[in-house]
């Protein structure tokens, strides 16, 4: 057993985390929650050229040929300073989704320039009623002559307000299945959202929207499966993010209760916030230490072995994870509560990741559904 | 002991709640059946149509403007109020520097501030924290300087809650710095129109601007707007502090997210059915109801005690202690019942219906368990005065 | 609205109170632990002279006309220092449930002389499957003759060991239905479990047992209905003596903190402690608080109006009122866990109220199937 | 990153798992498949067959009896132990004094007194706490006076765990009055037999005899049983104490409950299905057990870094913390889980299956919190020592 980061791995960890702390500080998330588009183009762009954008894609399509625990490193170090670009959406959530389930001629069409950094994508499956069911799916794919006509509605579709392609999930009559459009096809209408978390997130109509057979990624109702597995990975990816965002926030408390004077000493010498200090540190590292668990199975191809440990990890993340959060915003009192203080963002950007991929809930009755559960065996 | 209200206060809770439709401007009602966000503007209509009617100071003495009803009747408007879901109104004038003022104020003061405060022509906020003056309010830094017969003050307030509306704020100020910290404080009356006075509204986390900077800059103030006498200006602030307990209690506001919670459960699905329906969740959301009763009852003992006439018991110190943390617990678990939908803010009405949504709302509430006294100050104060623990 | 106890209610507060500390402060618990009985006879004839165990029966019947606050009052005193006769079992388990479903010369022959202390009576309501479902029964009654046959197992039959008549439910052809069984009736074979609060209950086995059809208490089918509300009665009983047990498990926490010392100073110095012992407080102050609404409301025939407060205090108690007692052990430290010491006495008892009349998924489950939960007026 | 064992590892895992049932006495095995209620003979008779085996003691050093296997395996063999239900063995001398002779004891202690703890001819108790020294350890007040080539023992050991059973105790005790109290310490191993000791089993919560008063009246003890030299006592409890912290994490114990609660909800019923199958009950115990994934990955990484050699990571500081509420949660939840029949001691054979029992143990586990330096204080420790908070 080894929990250690290779070489390799050390010097993308650290590669990612200067960059962040150096060239995307807080105050860049900052400067651009009210842009139109949220991110820059030009970062995301340089971050195909450094390879970050094809690190879980194997070498014979552009990729990097890296592990999750690759990608989680970025996520989680990205976290550390909210990074706005979609790494998240474009390569975990499309590109992970589109390497699985399309052709050659679809990756070269679509996740080549998107590894470049040059085309980003999106993953539109939610639909209003669907709550982490992905395959609760109402979006209609009719046949029309050699292809199809869609038809439906998708919500809180993350960087669906500029990728450049939207997979899309829709039930064709084999089945659900999963659809390439391009965002400015005829009939696909965009809303905007901003999200709590000072991000954005689209709502998609569309009308009838034509799309060709070579659209369709797999066969007919192969949609599910796929997005299933994509959940898996996205749920991962939510906690490295979250571990990220859980540690910068303990951090950051604990920075504050060793500076902040208040009845004439350090904040931080009250016992009662110490031991609080240390609760959130206990959360923390378990939040840390099932995340690695998550990340190493999240490549399995057994679903037994890898979706318990997600969950778990979600889970944590949905607890503790949350609770580190509320209490890093508590502790520091009053500045903790503006939209000034840096604190804020993180704590939104948790609840945001908890609400993404499904809840405790879902986690738990996943969990618990596995039939290994219901052994005795732990 | 009986715990049923008589026959005159359930006929008196008839007449309210027969009122307040009446009354209410019909966009006003929509909100209130709505979103319930409500604008300052609104809640100062409100504010006039409740003055009009008399019932807009029912805990003021009757001849100064109050209704003169007993303590039961005051419990039994307050809940017909947050059942409507009217428009909550500006406390600063009306529950605390007005009280305030009635106890300890000149004759002068009464005549000049409480009729304004109960016509709604003026407003208040309230100067107390300071950057470095938080949980240690006593710190205090923004001095008053005797120039006679006035004082010259400068310093900043922070905190200072919708001073953007407001036209006047009280302010803790350091008259004596070269005594004990508590013993060098008055409590200042400020026309936030004066020279020298500026009022930076902040960003909240929840992206409403609740709150303000303010700073005073050789401000003139009037020495008749002292109250209480100078350097008796902590004595005042603890009498506000008791005073303000009972309304953290956030009996009403809970009330309201518990109703607002079961309406979406009741719609929303999971697992193809309603989430009310599903026994994991509807158990979660039975768990903060039932602790909400408890809460309640609290609340209701303490009504009891007044209505005697008698001091609230010790027990009404943990009002604001349970009351904020319930509050912060329902509206954790509606952003989670929301799910996907949580990540929207109210004014996108792209996202899902306006009257669902809960994110500002959740971020506003995370500042309850922070002012009037952080609740880690709150266990401070009972572990001592109620439980009578030794210092350290 | 008033919470306050009347003056006769106020002196039956103290006169139990008074009795508690004066007579059977807990040395006497404990030394009655290993006795073949576990409490005394004479004392609990005393409590009949007093009148304590007429208190919830009419006048008619021999008893004092009081509400169940009045018992309440009763039980809340005697928990202070854990006072063994069954007052729960014997006045409110089998008491109340005779009173309501019995006739008049069933009140004479078994009632009365309960409430002169010169017997007692127990509830055999629970079966090893049943759960807090009262009409989970299998134990039957079958016709004989003029009479039944009872056959079947009843478990945790509080004060079962030394009770003189048993209230025992079981099917007969018109629904579930209650008897009264002498203890000595041939056939009915008794054991003698201990509880881990120092308790007896028994465990009977009915080999069937015959009774007269004068054994049945009102028509055949209805026992489920009588014990339904007898279950609410126990449950609020539980509550009360909740109240009772945390108020001085508090008290002997802030006791202990104001006098123990370590590192040179009292131990209640320490912030930490402080802030659990003002949460241990709050906790102890919304059981009272519930409990009031829980008592006043017992008495309501309108289930609407009873159920919901007894649930949501049963509820207080199996959460804070288990947390309570969880942290006065932990802040007693290492003689906490000792026999020696009084705190665990008390904690054990705590965890015997909590499992008895309903646990808290059993009272949440109830609460939130009332049809006004559903509707969004709390 | 890699979280599986070798092949090697594996095939390690099967020799021990394949041992195991057939090394262990036919009524001990049904013991281990049922109650788990094994006796302090039972444990006796455990430890001899695997010292025996050789297996005994495997993070001793292999020259003194130890095993020769690295961190996986050792971890592996634990594992495999806690899987079947094998009985714990004595902490005392194994575990505790036995490492700290091997690290700082003399030779002629090595021989004494190494080779009998693996042979289970001297079993060992602790004797660290006072009546007046809980979580002040350092105020202990139990002297040994010095009287040339010995010492007099004067005071009195409470908590003394399994005194009753053990033929030494290892003592802290004052050498010198008078100097700060941590350094006038000194380690002493004390033979149970000498005259002056007296051993009083005391009962616990759980009705069980776990621990010990033992009193000390003059007892003479050798000078050559002082481990670690005069007033270093100190220095040798924290090197135990942090020895004592992943030994605290409750991994065994909390999987094994883990199974016993599922075996209980798979048969026991609610509602007319078997508990398991409820969603609400499901839940509750599918939450515990992925928090005991995440503590147990937390065990992992501090397995993987003694594997490499290297020190534990500040995370292993909360394995005791997290672990011992982890255990009580478990216990409190399979309480719930059996409802009324929760009221029983397993010895009650007339109340429920003996292998259902949970009281006892429940109740032992209270205790879980507060040895080993009660949580309350290694938050205080962790505070400073990893996250540096400031002192008060």
């Amino acid at each position: 057993m080894d929990f250690e980061l290779d070489p390799d791995q050390q010097m993308l960890a650290k590669t990612v985390g200067d960059f962040a702390k150096n060239e995307s500080p807080v105050a860049r998330f900052r400067s651009l929650r009210d842009d139109e588009i949220g991110y820059a183009p030009a970062v995301w762009q340089k971050m195909g050229e450094l390879g970050w954008l094809g690190i879980p894609f194997s070498e014979s399509l552009g990729g990097f040929g890296g592990g999750f625990v690759d990608c989680a490193i970025v996520l989680e170090n990205l976290a550390a300073t909210l990074v706005p670009e979609p790494y998240l959406a474009s390569v975990v959530l499309g590109g992970m989704t589109l390497a699985r389930a399309g052709n050659a001629s679809q990756h070269a069409a679509y996740l080549a320039p998107m590894i470049e950094g040059e085309t980003s994508l999106a993953l539109a499956y939610a639909e209003a009623q669907s709550r982490y069911d992905v395959g609760a799916v109402e979006t209609t794919a009719a046949p029309d002559g050699a292809g199809y006509r869609i038809a439906g509605e998708k919500v809180w579709v993350l960087n669906g307000h500029h990728a450049d392609q939207l997979i899309v999930s829709a039930e064709a009559p084999g089945g659900v299945s999963l659809f390439v459009v391009p965002r400015d096809a005829p009939g696909l209408h965009v809303k905007v959202a901003k999200t709590i978390d000072g991000h954005k997130a689209a709502f998609i109509r569309l009308e009838d929207v034509a799309v060709g057979a070579d659209a369709r990624l797999g066969e007919e109702g192969s949609g599910t499966a796929v997005l299933d597995r994509t959940m898996d990975f996205a749920a991962a990816a939510a906690v490295a993010e979250g571990v990220g965002i859980a540690s910068t926030m303990l951090q950051m408390t604990i920075d504050y209760l060793g500076t902040r004077e208040q009845f004439g000493v350090k904040i931080g010498s009250f016992q009662a916030l110490q031991h609080r200090g240390v609760d959130m540190y206990a959360e923390t590292e378990l939040l840390r230490s099932i995340s690695m668990a998550a990340m190493v199975r999240a490549d399995d191809d057994d679903s037994s072995v890898r979706r318990s440990d997600i969950s778990a990890a979600k889970y944590q993340l949905a607890t503790g994870g949350i609770w580190v959060a509320q209490q890093a915003l508590q502790l520091h009192g009053g500045i903790g509560v503006t939209d000034e203080h840096d604190i804020g963002l993180y704590f939104k950007r948790m609840y945001a990741l908890n609400a993404l991929f499904g809840d405790q809930e879902h986690h738990v009755a996943r969990f618990a559904s596995d039939p290994a559960f219901a052994e005795a065996a732990v | 002991m009986d715990l049923s209200f008589t026959e005159e206060e359930e006929a008196f809770r008839q007449e309210v709640r027969d009122w307040i439709p009446a009354a209410m401007p019909e966009d006003m009602l929509e909100t209130a059946r709505g979103a319930g966000d409500f604008t300052p503007e609104d809640s100062a209509t409100w504010h006039k149509i409740l003055y009009e009617k008399g019932w807009v100071a029912p805990h003021w003495p009757e001849e100064l403007g109050g209704t003169g009803w007993d303590a039961a009747r005051r419990f039994i408007f307050a809940e017909e109020m947050e059942l409507a879901g009217a428009p909550p109104l500006s406390v600063f004038g009306l529950g605390m520097v007005g009280p305030l003022i009635v106890s300890y104020g000149t004759d002068a003061q009464k005549e000049r501030f409480l009729p304004k405060i109960l016509s709604a022509e003026e407003f208040w906020c309230q100067g107390y924290s300071e950057p470095g003056s938080g949980s240690d309010l006593a710190s205090l830094r923004t001095t008053a300087e005797d120039a006679g017969d006035h004082f010259i003050v400068n310093g900043q307030k922070t905190w200072t809650s919708f001073a953007q509306y407001a036209d006047w704020i009280f302010c803790l100020v350091r008259t004596d710095p070269s005594v004990k910290k508590q013993a060098g404080i008055t409590f200042l009356l400020i026309d936030l129109k004066s020279p020298g006075v500026q009022v930076k509204p902040m960003m909240t986390l929840g992206h409403t601007p609740a709150f303000c900077d303010t700073f005073f800059d050789n401000v003139k103030v009037p020495k008749e707007n002292v109250v209480g006498g100078i350097n008796q200006g902590w004595t005042m602030a603890k009498a506000l502090l008791g005073h303000e307990r009972t309304l953290l209690a956030m009996i009403g506001p809970s009330r309201n997210v518990l109703q607002k919670l079961k309406r979406i459960a009741a719609h929303k699905t999971a697992n193809g059915r309603p989430m009310l329906e599903d026994p994991v969740w509807r158990a979660r959301i039975a768990r903060l109801e039932m602790r909400f009763r408890a809460h309640l009852m609290v609340s209701y003992r303490a009504l009891a005690d007044q209505q005697k006439g008698k001091m609230p018991g010790p027990e009404t110190s943990i009002l604001k202690l349970v009351g904020t943390k319930l509050i912060q617990e329902l509206t954790e678990l509606a952003m989670e019942v929301m799910g996907e939908s949580s990540l929207t803010w109210y004014n996108e009405d792209v996202c899902l219906p306006v009257e669902e949504s809960i994110g500002p709302y959740f971020c506003y509430e995370r500042a309850a368990t922070i002012y009037g006294g952080s609740n880690e100050i709150q266990r401070n104060v009972i572990a001592k005065m109620i439980l009578q623990l030794p210092s350290s």
